[in-house]
């Protein structure tokens, strides 16, 4: 099995979370995450003194895949959450060497 | 000269006053937390320049002696407010000034009410424009319309003397005024982007109770302190006041276990503002008991209203049209009903034997200031957007106003849980501290 | 009729209307972020509910002429308060209905009070069904007898009159009152899932605080406006108000200091409330020095007491116990030590040579209302958990009451930090907007 | 005794005790999430610690008959207030205690103001410590100097009577005061850790904006209630006071658009505390116009003052000089050239044909107090440091001053967003529940 | 060495903590998520205008062990963060190259 | 490609960011944790009540490297995150198979 992450840009979790139910995965996992890269972040004043605010608010999906499915998920993935814009950010994936469904103690692709 | 009357005008003006930061948190927490800070700057910047202009001028415009059929106060008498300030000038039992300041905050509260409609997408700039001449072409003349009244050697307003329609302390000047010019803005700056789509709850409830709170603690200002005396008129609009608030909460609540299932806290915090709105043309024409129908149909009405913007499709954020043009409508239309000789305004209405003489009256009145307040603010609003642009840019608009508009967030939680949340920050350029400066810490 | 009175008078009914958000708020920051909505829910209940009740037969049952023993006033004399409107009908030197919107704020407070001891596991509707039997069967009688003085021609109340206890403002009829009634339903409704083993600590102590501020305010005209003058008496009142409070804050951070080695800003809070508990009966019964020594014994007392609950086990969340009803016994206890006849109320206390005479007073009023709120208020509790269940579903409960009960959430600071905290959400259904409407950015 | 001037005055006191929790708000906003408990806690505990050496002996050391040369009142004459509560003690129309109660919150907020300077790095305990010899030691004579005005057989401070400085309501007395203690106590503490290069910016600003909303509404009483009295002079006060703030915050906010290019809430906030500031000494000197023109240069004034932290390279954390001590002189000052007899202090300034008589009064006046306050503040603020230690260890600083000196954390957001943010915490030990006791689910 | 990334509901936490703490885990790190799967989300109301929270909240939970331990751990924490019912929430573990301890430098499994 | 995932304390997160930069890393992503470890928590008292905090507030940094960075990285991010006492956190470097960058689709190397 894989773990597919992904760092995107907060307005696109909706798209990105129908594309991939869509395309049949059933579960995912979503966090907070601050980003910093090519994308500048913002100035803020504050009684005259201004600060730098250089990270750049992001969303990361993480998604357990089994291994035949992977190449098309990034695909679903990447496009969906693709705007072209500076910051659209990344997915990478990784082997994963098991998988448990904590309910059912089920182990391996039927735990997906 | 009363000192009893002249302590109850103050306190009412300052209770009055603070009904403008109680607004900016009633607003503040129902939008998402990317714009809290440009919805409660609508509120600060009407307290910052409306202050201004009424004493410039706006308190001549109101209640200057009439240059016009009751259209108008004459602008240039109380220009500067500079004649007022003497031991002998009494409005009334009242110092002058003491009328003034009461006055003052009304004018400030109304155009912060229009800004809920326009949430999360109005350049504050414009904003500020829009303010000052709102202010000085609908409001100035409405409120001489229904709250300058005739006297010995003073001509007042059209509605309050020639129509004699009963708006006690603002259901017209304030409420529909706000409502229709609500109305009107909203048509003009279009809808945000994903309306009706996207996620757009409130993000801080509490903060929204907080502010319905001190609204209702400053309402008693508002429509108790209308009686400009204190005694038993004040007294009756006081408890009319309060029961009519607790009965729309009880409306508003039972509409919503019945319709959704569930009674909410933003109901119950609409609700207090839906009965607070529909009471205050009625509170000193009513009983207790026509208080509380009042009230009561105002939580129903409003809470069935704030619906209609999803059917015909336009952005009122907040619903300000809603609430308080709805609510406005309501309350001021009840008393055509509702009345009684009893209470301290003392006509009759149609259910209590008076026929339909003041309903008429109430509704004439009523849509005198919608139709006068929604077309004049529909042309100021499209000459600002044509001219210097009202409507944020979509980009900005999803980036969140705060950040764009005022360089600043609302909130940063971030050092309890580890600081980065929305990004590190340090004090940069201009104002950074001088590095050879060491550290003391003695 | 005096305008300097009902100026007072109705300032104070506006402070004390204040309260009730003000509660809304120091106890909703103390429960946890899942279930803040249902504990200001609580309050807002009240303000709704009890605001009619009031209106319809309350202030007749608590202020009608007296139909028995001292026991209730007649409820239908004042039905409505139809009859209470003219400019004649005064109470004292204020309009009556200046008097009737006083009296008003203080039911709906003492209702409100209760709520703190049942959080995160009442159903709201359970809770008005309660709220509203309650004041009819508990409050208003006790009012009666504690509020309800003689006069011409008019019968009052038995602790009033016969008994002669003092409770200037109401630390019997509202705070042992309300504090033995959240004891009883406590024990009708049993521990919260988790108590004493997980994590309940506040999740918003400037809330807490702010409640705190506001209730402080508002207690101003709740003590000192129980003078029913604007003059010395109330004077005296409100100096006493102030250093009480502010002796008992320190007592209660002495305590911390000592016992636990930190004094906290949740201390700072409930000392203040402690202070202001104990004071109420006695703040024109005793002189400065006396209210300090009331205040910071109140302080250091709610501070040991508020650990009795995980010491006998019954689950007073917010501890209205453990300050409501230790503060309310301590005050009108101290009174019968405390008072002076050099204070407005004119008796002298055992340590002013007044003997025994005053206190037993102060104690046989103080436990007769402990024991009726406390029967009957298990009675009711029980009849209303047998019925239709008061007690949430304990899923329900760990889920979070705001969720399952009012179909909100308190707070969304997700749009800030990347928007997925506690879900997405989008509008559906019913109100979803028409599709085919384009979105306008001008 | 005047009901309605009593009225008046118990309400403004009501209002001034009020900004204290406001000024808690304004300056907790401002601060980290990690401090904001402490910040407040600094005001509450001068909530407690004031209000009972007020009632002890400060109010006798401020309006206690002179005792030589303008300097102090007689602390033991009016000790414990006991003589004060009498029906025929009156202090002008009001009877004595009132005026007790009004100035007792003035003295209570003085000390408040100063905590904004240390924000994040005192200790607690010093602070009380400070608090209480401050406020003996500055305060309590310099209100005596400014406040205590001569009368048949009483004498009274110097700057009221002898140099006749015109301080309506405090500029010197309460805003100079701390403004120039806060300068001493920052150079004596130290700046933070990190200042002028970490990140330091306000963790909620709404709650910022409710402090300032809370402070407007407060000082209504604070600058018209410092007439006494409830007439034309309170009135004009008021109105002084609505307008020189609009103005200020229109002054401040256009100030940041030009230099920073944004107008924000920050500024708003700020900018109503100046004009506030500003105009407390002056509202009853000047007319409307002088208002605003005071208003407005306070806006511009504290706008650019409060940089010069960074350029000097001291932390005065909120600004309290930038806005208190900066403000407070600029409104002293401007009343030297903007007072008018037609205004109820009937003195003419500079600008309306007074020439300089006024002028240098008010610059004397305002040096007296700036210098009094810093050298005074500069030791005892040194002695607390080398004896008890008053600057918090750096360590603790940076974890965060909430957790190490009052073990608090302000928020817990946890259980909305997943329960661990900050971690999970239990109950333990001491007050830990019986473990055998089996919960209630009924 | 191993990574053990457990996604569990909120209020299994605690137990899932102790479990760990007394099969002799020394260490662990926490993190906020949002899960999306087989448990339903559900409705808010305001204004009368209903919303679909899709998202539950959930704890991520990751600990770092030596190979050897690696399915001990897997059990302990499926044991402990079970209670049966939809949503209990997905184990997986993945192969680490290296760890390091910050604080002193030591590398491999001394650094756990 | 390589992941390293460094847990360290909150206030290193701005010498960590500076070093990573001086460095050439580009890109990096930020999020909030709680650790659990060696290092205590605190304990708070409410109305008497002691609570135990036994959850310490880190952040969790995390970057995609080329295979030839990755040991000079994490020496990297070692020396900058490092104050010598209790709690200062985990680095560990896993193995990554693929990562994308969205607003182009580059994949592999070039996508960092
Ligand atoms: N080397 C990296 N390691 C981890 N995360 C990265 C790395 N580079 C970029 N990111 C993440 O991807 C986001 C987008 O990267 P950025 O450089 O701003 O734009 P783009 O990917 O479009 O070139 C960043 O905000 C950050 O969260
Ligand atoms: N394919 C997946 N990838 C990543 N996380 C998943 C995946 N499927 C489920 N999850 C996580 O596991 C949680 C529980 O899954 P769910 O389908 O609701 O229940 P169950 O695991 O009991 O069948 C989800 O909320 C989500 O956080
Ligand atoms: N086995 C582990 N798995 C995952 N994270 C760990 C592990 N051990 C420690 N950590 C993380 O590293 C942090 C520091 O660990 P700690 O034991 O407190 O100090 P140190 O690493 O200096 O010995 C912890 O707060 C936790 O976030």
């Amino acid at each position: 099995m894989k773990l597919l992450t992904a760092i995107i840009k907060p307005h696109k979790l909706d798209d990105v979370k129908s594309a991939l139910e869509s395309y049949g995965v059933q579960g995912l996992t979503i966090s907070e995450a601050s980003g910093y890269g090519r994308q500048r972040g913002h100035t803020e004043v504050y009684r005259g003194a201004e600060y730098t605010v250089d990270l750049v608010p992001k969303v990361r999906v993480e998604v357990l895949v089994d291994d035949v499915d992977i190449d098309d998920i990034v695909e679903v993935v990447v496009k969906s959450a693709q705007t072209g814009r500076i910051g659209d950010g990344k997915v990478w994936t990784q082997h994963v060497e098991d998988v448990v469904r904590v309910r059912t103690g089920e182990h391996g692709p039927d735990a997906l | 000269m009363d000192t009893g009357d002249t302590a109850w005008i103050l306190t009412s003006a300052s209770f009055v006053l603070l009904m403008t930061p109680g607004l900016a948190l009633f607003y503040g927490g129902m939008v998402r937390a990317k714009s809290v800070l440009n919805m409660m700057m609508m509120s600060f910047g009407a307290l910052g320049l409306i202050g201004v202009l009424w004493v410039l001028y706006g308190y001549s415009m109101a209640f200057g002696n009439d240059v016009g059929g009751g259209l108008l106060g004459d602008p240039a008498e109380y220009f500067g407010l500079s004649g007022l300030m003497g031991e002998g000038n009494l409005s009334g039992t009242l110092p002058g000034m003491a009328f003034v300041g009461f006055q003052a905050v009304f004018a400030i509260l109304t155009v912060a009410l229009i800004s809920g409609a326009i949430a999360d997408r109005a350049k504050f700039g414009a904003w500020m424009v829009f303010a000052g001449v709102w202010s000085t072409v609908v409001y100035f003349p409405v409120a001489h319309w229904v709250f300058a009244f005739d006297a010995d050697g003073y001509v007042g307003g059209w509605i309050a003397n020639r129509l004699a329609a009963i708006d006690f302390a603002g259901g017209t000047a304030v409420h529909i005024n706000a409502g229709a010019a609500a109305l009107a803005l909203v048509l003009v700056l279009g809808k945000r982007k994903g309306f009706g789509r996207e996620p757009m709850r409130p993000h801080n409830l509490p903060m929204v109770m907080l502010g319905a709170g001190l609204l209702w603690f400053g309402w008693f200002g508002f429509n108790a302190g209308s009686a400009v005396t204190s005694g038993n008129t004040a007294a009756v609009a006081w408890v009319n006041t309060l029961v009519a608030t607790s009965a729309a909460i009880l409306g508003w609540l039972l509409t919503e276990r019945f319709r959704d299932g569930h009674a909410t806290s933003l109901g119950a915090a609409s609700g207090a503002v839906a009965g607070l709105v529909a009471i205050t043309p009625a509170c000193a024409a009513v009983n207790p008991i026509g208080a509380i129908l009042i009230g009561v149909a105002a939580g129903v009405l409003c809470a069935l209203a704030v619906g209609l913007k999803y059917k015909l499709g336009y952005d009122d954020s907040l619903d300000v049209v809603g609430v308080h043009l709805v609510g406005g409508l309501w309350g001021t239309i009840a008393v055509g009903f509702l009345a009684t000789d009893t209470a301290p305004n003392g006509v009759s209405g149609l259910f209590y034997g008076g026929g339909v003489d003041q309903l008429w009256r109430q509704v004439v009145g009523a849509l005198a200031v919608l139709v006068f307040s929604f077309v004049l603010t529909w042309v100021i609003g499209t000459v600002i957007q044509r001219t210097v642009g009202f409507r944020l840019d979509v980009e900005d608009e999803v980036t969140g106003i705060d950040q764009v508009e005022h360089a600043e967030s609302g909130y940063d939680w971030g050092t309890l849980g580890g600081g980065a949340l929305g990004g590190t920050a340090r004090p940069t350029a201009r104002h950074a501290a001088p590095t050879s400066t060491s550290e003391v810490s003695a």
